[in-house]
């Protein structure tokens, strides 16, 4: 066997924390941030029974990180009556979507077609944003089970983003930005997101700007949510172990550090 | 059935007024270009300054040919052929193909979009014949893997980890697969250039790749090594459209405080 | 001809879209609609392309047997995927999205997770305060990451001071960023539909 | 435990043990992954888009428009023919330029001109007091519009002011990489809790 380099022991002490803190249940405090609060306060604020599109612009390997977002943010429109129009614009997160929508409306008794509809994928996501800005109806003609558009009972109303509270785009990546600046620039529809952490500085700016209207972030973000929802989740639960990750790679910040200077210093000396 | 906005808008305008003041900058925004691209005087006086990262694609390129391994090239996973990064990609990559194509070096590019697979073939193929070496052209090496993200990264990973290029170009649109593919390029110890405009993945492209075109860098290098006086006149548009921003922004700044002081509004034409 | 037709076809599409951007009108609106829809299109057929040209490297593969067995699994992959749809369609509870959720999503998942390693195998590596702008990275890092430990809860200042480091100072210098791509996005774009940036049409010289 | 899990089970260590080294098994579930996610993503874009946009509504004869289309993606395949390949840079030229003009006022409008508006602020506020955060964001932005500056070397005031620009920058690729780390950890985390939960079941 080849001996272990010096990255197998950072990989092997990554393992050994995270999974004994997981392992462990402590619960920890979480005070509330700005950002989530809007977002809970948007969707708390609107009329029973508004429709909102929500799309999982996501891929299947964020899973861990935007299910719990996304939950919590669909067991609260659920929870208020809105109507929920499932899209997504990766291929990957058709079926996330609509499992996720699937399972949530099970939990409040909300019926497919009449409290929300899945309408599925559209390829090329500049492409279906810009058309669904257009007519939902021409970009779907079908939803994501079949049933042709006007068959289904809520969507008639829907003629393109006019008729929508707002767009709740969950996402991993860069496309919330897409929504932000053919959507919501072009169409004026009023833009929510939950994303990574990874991507907050991404939308910092849009956040000042009041080109994004809420941005729920995070294990951390989704946390929140399930705090302000009541509602305990994989937010709550992954909290300690985050924080004992983030207290590692502190660690070995700093022990990378000293051990540069050491050597820097013995190489002068 | 046929088309239902066609019912629902009627009788509106051409013209959008809430879109005037876009059309103003843009129009604006093009006539600088336009300016100077064609003005001959100010086209050919203009130098760009130096960025770090263009000498370094000339030695990297060097490097592997030094060491008779391959050069990986690819554009990122978050992009498609419309994207103004994958166009500016382009440009390395003609620019990169005609040297590899003379020093007969192989050029790797994998990528996860079919469209940029097929341009990706015709700027790489006339690259070679340009430079006089059409029968070292391989249509195989420009491929299309995954277009799902992971499926992407791994394959590319395992192109780095088995074919270990001396050298990596990632440049394009990346996003999360940026760092599996910089830190298995650091693992077989290639240079690695980077460059995008996905700013979250300019930070670990710092740490992690030799050198990093930042945001915009990307695009001025591009015009760079294109060779061509129009392209690169139009880095010259947008350093003239910086110092309107600029003046501009100062100008409104000002604006703002003094009615911020005296409590009266003067002017609040920013206000979009 | 051959070069002239694509170019004009860029150049008349370009322009034609840059102009309707600026109006609501139900024509305006109709090109809005249609011409995405034929990206869509368009780029589904460029699909089977590319998908033809992974068949036809790795069949190629096999044949000389370069690496056969991983080539083997990968093409079986894609065919038993093509062929579960085929036969059972590709909605929920059908094979298709079994090997979906049980094959390609844990899959990818860890493919991802992979990155928690990278990340603190680069912080070990990467992250040395060598010059002033190193330092004010590694400070700035460190900040946030101590913020949103149970640390940060004991000095009540640290995650104001993140919040702040990135609400002012950090996102000012994404903004910038943003203003630089987008006007980078610009002239690029406009070089492409004047025909000056002719790189995709396989080099200009 | 299901097959399911057992499957997702052993795949997830398959791949995991990339982090040793690259070995026989991570090979072969790399090979199998972008198999898999290859066929998925042909199928189901062959579904959503050729026939629920296109073949089907033209079937229906609903829309002789889409012939249109339909002939553009033929064209592609133009480039397997020797003397009809350049017709293949027809639909290409027209996703570039299509795109393009889609970009610019799009870019344009909440790039540039949202973003420059959103930095208007008054430096002071109501009681005369200079606003920090403010002031702050404006430099920020000013300075590293100048690092981006190319028609000149950078010296000078322009060369200071650029240095101040990278001393932003470096502040937002610190915080974007201090939030990077939490959004991997998260993941990581989460495969975790399926390894304990769901497949060894030492968790609940």
């Amino acid at each position: 066997m080849k001996r272990l380099e010096p990255r197998h022991w950072i990989f092997v002490g990554l393992f050994v924390a995270i999974g004994c803190t997981m392992l462990l249940k402590i619960p920890l405090e979480i005070p509330i941030t700005d950002q989530t609060q809007k977002m809970y306060d948007y969707i708390e604020s609107l009329p029973e029974g508004s429709p909102l599109i929500i799309s999982f612009d996501h891929e299947a390997s964020s899973l861990p990180e935007i299910k719990p977002i996304a939950l919590s943010i669909l067991r609260h429109a659920f929870r208020k009556g809105h109507k929920l129009i499932g899209v997504a614009l990766y291929a990957e997160g058709t079926l996330i979507g609509y499992r996720l929508m699937q399972e949530t409306a099970a939990e409040y008794d909300r019926e497919y077609g009449r409290d929300y509809a899945y309408l599925g994928f559209r390829p090329q996501y500049i492409a279906a944003i810009l058309s669904m800005g257009e007519s939902l109806e021409q970009t779907f003609p079908q939803d994501y089970l079949g049933n042709d558009f006007q068959d289904i009972e809520m969507l008639r109303t829907i003629g393109n983003y006019d008729d929508v509270a707002g767009v709740i785009s969950i996402a991993d990546g860069s496309l919330t930005t897409h929504w932000i600046e053919y959507g919501g620039g072009r169409y004026d529809v009023r833009i929510l997101a939950g994303v990574t952490a990874a991507m907050v500085t991404t939308y910092d700016p849009y956040v000042a700007s009041g080109q994004l209207n809420a941005l729920v972030a995070g294990l951390r973000g989704a946390a929140e949510y399930e705090k302000l929802i009541d509602r305990e989740g994989g937010g709550n639960r992954g909290m300690l172990a985050q924080s004992t990750a983030h207290l590692y790679v502190i660690v070995l910040i700093i022990i990378g550090n000293v051990a540069y200077f050491r050597s820097r210093r013995k190489g002068r000396g | 059935m046929l088309f239902p906005v066609l019912a629902t808008t009627a009788n509106v305008g051409w013209f959008d007024p809430d879109k005037l003041w876009t059309l103003i900058a843009a129009l604006v925004a093009i006539v600088i270009v336009l300016y100077t691209t064609y003005h001959r005087k100010s086209r050919d006086k203009f130098k760009v300054r130096q960025i770090a990262g263009i000498s370094a694609v000339e030695d990297a390129i060097g490097r592997a040919t030094e060491m008779a391994r391959p050069i990986l090239f690819t554009p990122g996973w978050g992009g498609d052929i419309q994207r103004p990064t994958t166009i500016a990609s382009m440009n390395f990559l003609s620019h990169i193909a005609e040297k590899t194509a003379s020093y007969d070096c192989t050029l790797i590019y994998p990528t996860h979009d079919p469209v940029i697979m097929t341009v990706a073939q015709e700027v790489v193929r006339e690259s070679y014949v340009r430079a006089g070496h059409a029968d070292r052209y391989r249509e195989d090496n420009i491929s299309y893997v995954s277009s799902t993200q992971f499926g992407y990264a791994a394959a590319v990973d395992g192109l780095i980890s088995r074919q270990k290029p001396a050298s990596i170009f990632l440049l394009g649109t990346f996003e999360a697969e940026s760092l599996i593919l910089a830190e298995t390029g650091n693992s077989i110890g290639a240079i690695q250039i980077a460059g995008t405009d996905s700013t979250i993945q300019l930070s670990f492209f710092i740490v992690a790749c030799d050198f990093t075109l930042i945001g915009e860098e990307l695009f001025a290098a591009s015009g760079y090594l294109s060779g061509n006086r129009s392209i690169l006149a139009s880095v010259r548009a947008q350093d003239i459209l910086k110092v309107i921003i600029i003046v501009l922004l100062m100008v409104a700044v000002v604006v703002a405080s003094i009615n911020e002081i005296s409590g009266e509004q003067l002017l609040g034409w920013w206000g979009f | 001809m051959e070069r002239r037709l694509p170019l004009l076809v860029c150049f008349v599409s370009g322009l034609l879209m840059f102009i309707m951007y600026f109006s609501s009108h139900p024509t305006a609106r109709l090109i809005n609609l249609t011409v995405p829809l034929y990206w869509q299109i368009v780029f589904a057929f460029t699909l089977i392309i590319g998908v033809a040209s992974y068949l036809r490297n790795n069949v190629r593969g096999i044949k000389k047997g370069e690496s056969r067995p991983y080539r083997i699994v990968s093409v079986g992959g894609f065919v038993t995927m093509v062929a579960v749809a085929a036969i059972w369609g590709i909605k929920a509870d059908t094979p298709f999205m079994w090997i979906f959720e049980n094959i390609q999503i844990p899959m990818q998942s860890t493919v991802f997770a992979l990155l928690a390693f990278f990340v603190a195998s680069a912080s070990f590596r990467g992250f040395r305060a060598r010059s002033i702008p190193a330092t004010i990275l590694l400070i700035t890092a460190l900040l946030i990451l101590l913020s949103r430990t149970p640390l940060g809860n004991l000095f009540d200042f640290l995650p104001d001071l993140a919040d702040w480091l990135r609400n002012y100072p950090s996102m000012s210098a994404r903004r910038a960023i943003l203003v630089g791509i987008g006007l980078g996005s610009l002239t690029t774009s406009l070089r492409v539909i004047i025909g000056i940036e002719r790189t995709w049409l396989g080099g200009d010289k | 435990m299901d097959i399911g899990t057992l499957v997702a089970g052993l795949l997830t260590l398959a791949v995991l043990s990339f982090l040793y080294r690259d070995n026989p098994v991570y090979k072969m579930a790399e090979s199998l992954l972008i198999g898999v996610s290859i066929g998925y993503f042909l199928v189901v874009t062959w579904e959503s888009t050729l026939m629920d946009t296109m073949f089907e509504p033209l079937f229906a004869g609903d829309d002789f428009w889409l012939l249109l289309p339909l002939l553009l993606g033929l064209l592609m395949f133009a480039r397997f023919g020797r003397r009809v390949a350049w017709l293949a840079k027809i639909p290409i030229g027209f996703l570039i330029g299509s795109g393009a003009g889609v970009a610019i006022p799009a870019m344009l409008y909440a790039r540039t001109i949202k973003q420059m508006s959103a930095t208007v602020v008054p430096l002071t506020t109501s009681s005369g007091w200079p606003d920090i955060s403010g002031i702050v964001v404006l430099v920020g932005v000013i300075t590293t519009i100048t690092y981006f500056y190319f028609s000149r070397e950078h010296e000078g005031v322009l060369g200071r002011s650029a240095k101040i620009g990278t001393y932003f920058l470096m502040v937002f690729f610190g915080a974007t990489f201090g939030f990077t780390v939490m959004s991997r950890m998260s993941t990581f985390i989460g495969r975790m809790e399926f390894l304990l939960t769901d497949f060894l079941g030492l968790m609940y």
